[in-house]
């Protein structure tokens, strides 16, 4: 019986979505399921990725795979879907409720900051930390508020309203500036609070694109040495960054694992009807994150680069 | 000048009257305190060098510029018109030198703009739907009245006209709603010959009719074939006020050029 | 003395030699440019019509199935709705770089009004379209008054709402579970009725029913000719008597009341209130209004091939992903799309002039 | 027989009694109207002059210093680049949507050909730079053949160069490092040099010295005088002689070309390669331009005034940001100084006409 | 009519003509199939209706429009111009109706657009840049030899002229340049009495300089004032050529509104 899927993503800009879009098509190939691929037109774009899936339900596939940009937003698109009995399966985000998916194949956003802010506490040790946070968009999409408060609690920092970043008052914040997730907002951001607080020793950046931004402005000003910076992502440029020390730590996701996963539960689905179970103790199959760095700390469990490298992606 | 003299040398009162009128345009002076007099029933040439700032008086007496300082009177009342709608509402239409035509619009649209008729009953009250038909027919009626033009197709865009039927719209339009007076601003001055006697005629027309009529224009010719008293602007003032049958055209110009100076009494006139 | 053949030949043409200049034969050619001269809104339907044809022939059932076309309808209401209240700006030679920021705004407001202030669900729509007209209010007045350049004004106010929107919401976005339980209208244009397969939600027929008014208002009423009127020349509009100040504030008025149903709308598309969305319903808006056939330049153009010309980018949006063509291509085709739709436009009309 | 202090005082006031109309004292706020009638780039420099002392008023020495001044100018070069160019399509009485995706390509281009066909890095550059010009070209020639409207055919490329961005790139990022070792000429514009405290970037001399040489052309050549021209009345500049449809091509050309070079100096900037840069750089542009006094209708503007409407923004975003400002209302207040920087212009221009 | 005739019934031959020009717009004809000739020293008054089609002709001949068909022959060789600045070069100046100046531009840069001077040596050769100072000396020179205007600076922006002035540039400059032949459609439509004199003098000047000229307008007096002979222009086409010494205003008139049949031996005058 033929098998035919939809692989929606926030974006078809960002490398991160480029690489699940490969590992997509590799796996679908392989299965012999048939893929079309969708995307929005900027990170946060709700109603194209609604227009998506109804395309999707028109074309009556099987299964549907994506990440969403608003994970509130996107639920009752997705309803409809299930209504139509097609499987739904939420990659690298889960939904809010995480079970308005059949199935979730997703990293912990939250998880993977607060992997890095706790990396980073323990590497500034006792120093004063003066931390400047880039973040993507001033609308706030899900995907960076999360990141941003993991990196919070991590690190120790009081996050107040779990669902938005700004309203901390923690006096060792130095400021948050907007990225867009790509390097000349993460170099003009990074000037920006450098200038609000020259003394700034640790770095938060969204993803990796903003921290090579990041890297650009503290090189510019000689404090690349001062600085400490930390990402988010594990793409292979950002890897190699952390080899050559340009970012401090980086937490490593695995887009082609859970693309790849992804049409294979859409596959098994079809021909079982079975759904893969989820990781214990959570409501979503955690595909992992795992800290790369070759300056590992105590009590932070972490792969070295030449591992990071292996498992790279883009 | 005499700004006060408001009932001046002359019996009857003047329909529309201005005095002491000034208009800056930043740096330069359009209008330089002058007045302005239009008598019932009477045709008056307002005539001057390029740029004596005739289209600006008028339009201050049309409301479509505000002046900065002076009184504007009708029927001896002060009124202060601050857009082209009061002057026309107070009975004052004007065939400006640009026409304003809208060019996309149809001709019967265009003739009544701003004053469309709405549909009897409900579908007029209360979804102001326009009535079509009777503007359209009003508009043919006014249009071959005059004699002016034989267009075909009332409902044609005014941009497929050509440049004297343009014309033709524009003074239909005021002729056929002026309830007191008639500004014309060189309303011949695109024309050929015989487009140009239309006009012309028409003037004839309106006066019959009792309105009065002020014109202003570059040709002389026209200028003494209709006119009944003639207002010379200069520098933004009215420098005399002649009479066609006493003065000789070249005299006229010459007062108006500055190459002779204004008759002593050339105000009364 | 027939020159009704020859609009646009002028006085010279009255006398009885005209006849001499309207004996030229009209080549079935010709006749269907002048057709299409004088509805400016055929060419637009016209591509839309060949390239439902075209799609169907390709792609097959799955596109040609009452189903998926009005499925097609349902994904441009939001934009059609916008580009209604566009196309009213755009004829009076304005642009509205704002209209996207004024849904959202319309749609948060409404939002925040029925979760957070326990106001019943009509008053919250209430406000929210308050909100639209009162941006639509302050940008006709800068534009009106203040006598800013249109382009400018409303890239100002662009960035303004959208900022006011982050702000107010404080970014959160409002749950569709939550809407329905609290205040179940603000998803009235979200609900559906069938005829066979055909879907057709409220939206679609917000956005048929608004496209009509405004196309009553627009030719039948005098308002409507003077916003034309303001559009084609506003200094001689002004010397003709009409309030040009007053037909401006009332048209950004009218559309930021219409943003304000889009963003009602756009609640009952995706359920939920999200203050990111519509970043790109501006470009969407200006990109329907033009291919279908409304001049940048004021004036010139219809509210019926605005309609036409959303269909034609929803057509084309879902026809390219049935084939299953990359997202950026059908990127790049549908702004190849927007050039070649104007050129033809362009085209039909020289060669009909 | 002076009428030197009133040239709008027509042929009337030719003869002796003139002088009557120009004995009108003037004071000296009418004065300074005057001034800066007669030097649109003047009201520009003055906002930047005193927002620059406002902040530095507020803020004090982190804000008021060489090292912060010069960073400023760091931050706008891309976009006081592309300005440039969006300065001579606007002077055309045209407009540019796509300066950033003409960019980004040129970029990515020179990344490639450096990265992957294993050529010299300046035969790279050259490639980049070529692409900059022919999608000027492609501009150009729709424009000026075609005839179609600029807002029309730009943003049709707009989507069509950014989708070729990402269709050619295939998304792909080159890292600053690996330029630094194959093509270190790409890193060009990103270096620096330091005076006291004042750190200049090659990519800061860049957009001074383009300015200064587009200052040069526009006032001080005869083709500059044609661009004038043709933005002023492009029918009147045809009848007077001037090949129209060539100055139009050179234009879109040229700015083809300095998008290339900002492409260039992007590279330098951010480090790396990046299809994802870049994306607002259109509307950043347009704004610069408007907030730096040139007309939307074309024929009248500066390019010394774009220069000083690109650091008006630099400079509130940075003092904003360092006042200790919200990113949303960092947002806020940009939108709301484009409408306030162009009303005032207008207010000038209006009492000073 | 005789579309082969080049010739005629004249010793010299034409310095300008054209044999069975058409044009038309759309479903508009606005030359229908016309001839033109143009002597050597002469000046050639076409006179005709409101679209007529005398601005098309004009446009035609100096390269503006490109005719549908039909043939143009300079000094008798046939030329082909598709834009002003090939006739321009050819040495035929034109007036347009619309004057052609760049109201932001000064009046030396309007003088100049598109033959600029540029400065001698590196300078001009390599940064091709202008020379201000020799154009505006040019320009002021041509300007006061005309006697036209009294400019005082002549780098002012023409936008800042009246309507006389800017019409005595768009002439100057045509006067200046001209080599062959000077074109002016209706020079003297917006100016005031005084300074249509001036042009009429200055088309006497012209002459004088031995330069053959086209002047269409609507101002019969004006016309019969300078003119050697008349094209009469009516319904896109050449109906007639007269001598204004053998005929009357109003006889002319007559043929042009086509009250009266054009004279047998017409295209002969
Ligand atoms: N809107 C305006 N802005 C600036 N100056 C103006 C404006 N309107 C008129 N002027 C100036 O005011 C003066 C008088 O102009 P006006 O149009 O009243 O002259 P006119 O007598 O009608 O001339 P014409 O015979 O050419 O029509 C002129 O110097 C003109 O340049
Ligand atoms: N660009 C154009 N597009 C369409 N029609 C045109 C165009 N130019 C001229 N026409 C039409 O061609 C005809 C002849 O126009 P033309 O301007 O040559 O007349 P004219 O004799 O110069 O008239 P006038 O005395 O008013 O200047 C008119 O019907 C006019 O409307
Ligand atoms: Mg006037
Ligand atoms: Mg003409």
């Amino acid at each position: 019986k033929d098998v035919s899927a939809c692989l929606i993503t926030k974006t078809d800009t960002n490398p991160y979505f480029v690489t699940m879009k490969k590992g997509a098509e590799q796996t679908a190939k392989k299965l012999g399921v048939d893929l079309k691929t969708y995307a929005g037109k900027y990170d946060g774009d709700n109603q194209t990725q609604v227009d998506d899936i109804e395309t999707c339900i028109a074309d009556g596939v099987n299964g549907i795979l994506i990440t969403a940009s608003d994970t509130k937003a996107i639920v009752p698109a997705v309803e409809k879907a299930r209504k139509a009995g097609i499987l739904v399966v939420a990659l690298d985000t889960t939904l809010q409720p995480t079970n308005a998916a059949d199935v979730t194949f997703a990293t912990d956003n939250f998880e993977a900051g607060k992997l890095i802010g706790e990396w980073a506490k323990k590497r500034l040790g006792n120093k004063k930390a003066h931390i400047a946070f880039l973040d993507l968009a001033v609308s706030q999409p899900s995907v960076g508020v999360q990141r941003d408060q993991g990196f919070m609690q991590g690190f120790g920092i009081d996050i107040k309203d779990k669902n938005k970043w700004g309203d901390e008052t923690d006096p060792r914040i130095v400021g948050h500036d907007v990225t867009g997730g790509a390097e000349d907002g993460g170099r003009k951001a990074m000037e920006n609070l450098l200038q609000k607080d020259p003394s700034t020793n640790l770095v938060y950046a969204i993803n990796e694109p903003a921290a090579a931004g990041a890297y650009q402005a503290l090189k510019a000003v000689g404090l690349q040495d001062q600085a400490t910076i930390v990402a988010i992502d594990g793409g292979c440029p950002g890897v190699k960054n952390v080899q050559e020390g340009i970012i401090g730590a980086t937490s490593q996701q695995y887009p082609l694992l859970m693309a790849s996963k992804g049409i294979e539960a859409v596959k098994t689905y079809v021909e079982t009807g079975k759904k893969p179970q989820n990781s214990p103790g959570l409501d979503f199959v955690n595909t992992g994150v795992n800290l790369v760095t070759d300056h590992p700390v105590k009590g932070v469990k972490s792969i070295d680069t030449k591992e990071g490298l292996k498992r790279c992606w883009g | 000048m005499d700004s006060e003299g408001f009932g001046m040398n002359t019996t009857t009162q003047p329909i529309l009257s201005a005095r002491a009128l000034t208009k800056n345009y930043g740096r330069v002076t359009a209008l330089d305190n002058t007045d302005f007099d239009l008598y019932p029933g009477e045709v008056l040439a307002v005539i001057g060098d390029n740029g004596a700032g005739k289209s600006t008086l008028i339009k201050a007496i049309s409301g479509a510029v505000v002046p900065d300082s002076g009184e504007i009177r009708l029927n001896g009342q002060p009124v202060q018109f601050v857009s082209p709608m009061q002057a026309r509402d107070a009975g004052i239409e004007t065939v400006y030198q640009t026409l304003a035509l809208s060019p996309a619009l149809s001709i019967a649209d265009n003739m009544f703009l701003g004053r469309e008729i709405r549909r009897k009953g409900v579908l007029g009250k209360l979804f102001r739907m326009l009535d079509r038909q009777a503007m359209e027919k009003f508009a043919r009626e006014k249009l071959s009245d005059l004699g002016l033009l034989t267009i075909q197709n009332i409902g044609q865009a005014v941009e497929t006209l050509s440049g004297g039927q343009r014309q033709g719209v524009a003074v239909a339009r005021a002729a056929a709603f002026a309830a007191k007076v008639i500004i014309m601003d060189e309303p011949t001055a695109a024309l050929g010959v015989k487009e140009s006697g239309r006009v012309l005629d028409l003037i004839r027309d309106v006066k019959a009719r009792g309105l009065p009529i002020v014109l202003i224009s570059h040709n002389m010719p026209h200028v003494f074939e209709v006119a009944d008293r003639i207002h010379i602007h200069r520098l933004g003032r009215r420098i005399a006020v002649v009479d066609p049958k006493t003065i000789s055209p070249s005299d006229a110009v010459a007062i108006m050029t500055g190459a002779k100076a204004p008759p002593e009494e050339g105000l009364a006139a | 003395m027939s020159n009704a053949s020859g609009p646009g030949r002028p006085a010279a043409s009255e006398g009885t030699e005209a006849s001499s200049f309207d004996t030229r034969k009209h080549t079935p050619v010709q006749r269907l440019q002048h057709f299409l001269h004088g509805n400016p809104a055929a060419v637009p339907m016209i591509v839309v019509v060949v390239s439902v044809v075209v799609f169907a022939a390709t792609i097959g059932p799955k596109f040609y199935s009452a189903f998926t076309l009005t499925l097609i309808l349902q994904q441009v209401a939001i934009t059609g709705i916008v580009s209604a209240g566009q196309t009213l700006i755009i004829l009076t030679a304005g642009i509205d770089l704002s209209v996207g920021s004024i849904m959202v705004l319309s749609s948060v407001v409404m939002g925040q009004f029925a979760m957070h202030y326990g106001v019943p669900g009509f008053v919250a729509v209430i406000a929210g379209l308050a909100a639209g007209g009162l941006c639509g209010l302050i940008n006709g007045l800068l534009v009106s008054l203040v006598k800013l350049p249109p382009f400018i004004v409303t890239l100002g106010t662009w960035s303004i709402f959208g900022a006011i929107t982050f702000i107010y919401s404080g970014n959160e976005t409002v749950r569709s579970q939550d809407i329905d339980q609290t205040a179940p209208i603000l998803h009235f244009f979200g609900n559906s009725f069938r005829i066979g397969h055909a879907v057709f939600t409220y939206g679609v027929i917000l956005m048929v029913a608004l496209s009509a008014l405004l196309w009553f208002a627009l030719n039948k009423t005098a308002w409507g000719r003077h916003v034309y009127a303001v559009g084609d020349d506003k200094n001689a509009a002004m010397l003709a008597g009409i309030r040009t100040g007053r037909v401006l504030v009332s048209v950004y008025v009218v559309t930021g009341l219409i943003c304000g149903l889009a963003g009602w709308a756009l609640i009952g598309r995706i359920g939920s209130v999200s203050p990111q969305a519509g970043q790109l319903e501006n470009i969407n808006a200006i990109t329907a209004v033009v291919i279908g056939g409304t001049s940048l330049f004021g004036g010139r153009g219809s509210i019926l091939g605005t309609l036409f010309g959303a269909l034609i980018v929803g057509v084309f949006s879902l026809g390219l992903r049935l084939l299953g063509t990359d997202p950026q291509w059908t990127q790049l085709t549908v702004g190849a799309l927007i050039i070649i739709a104007v050129a033809t436009d362009q085209w039909i009309r020289k060669v009909s002039a």
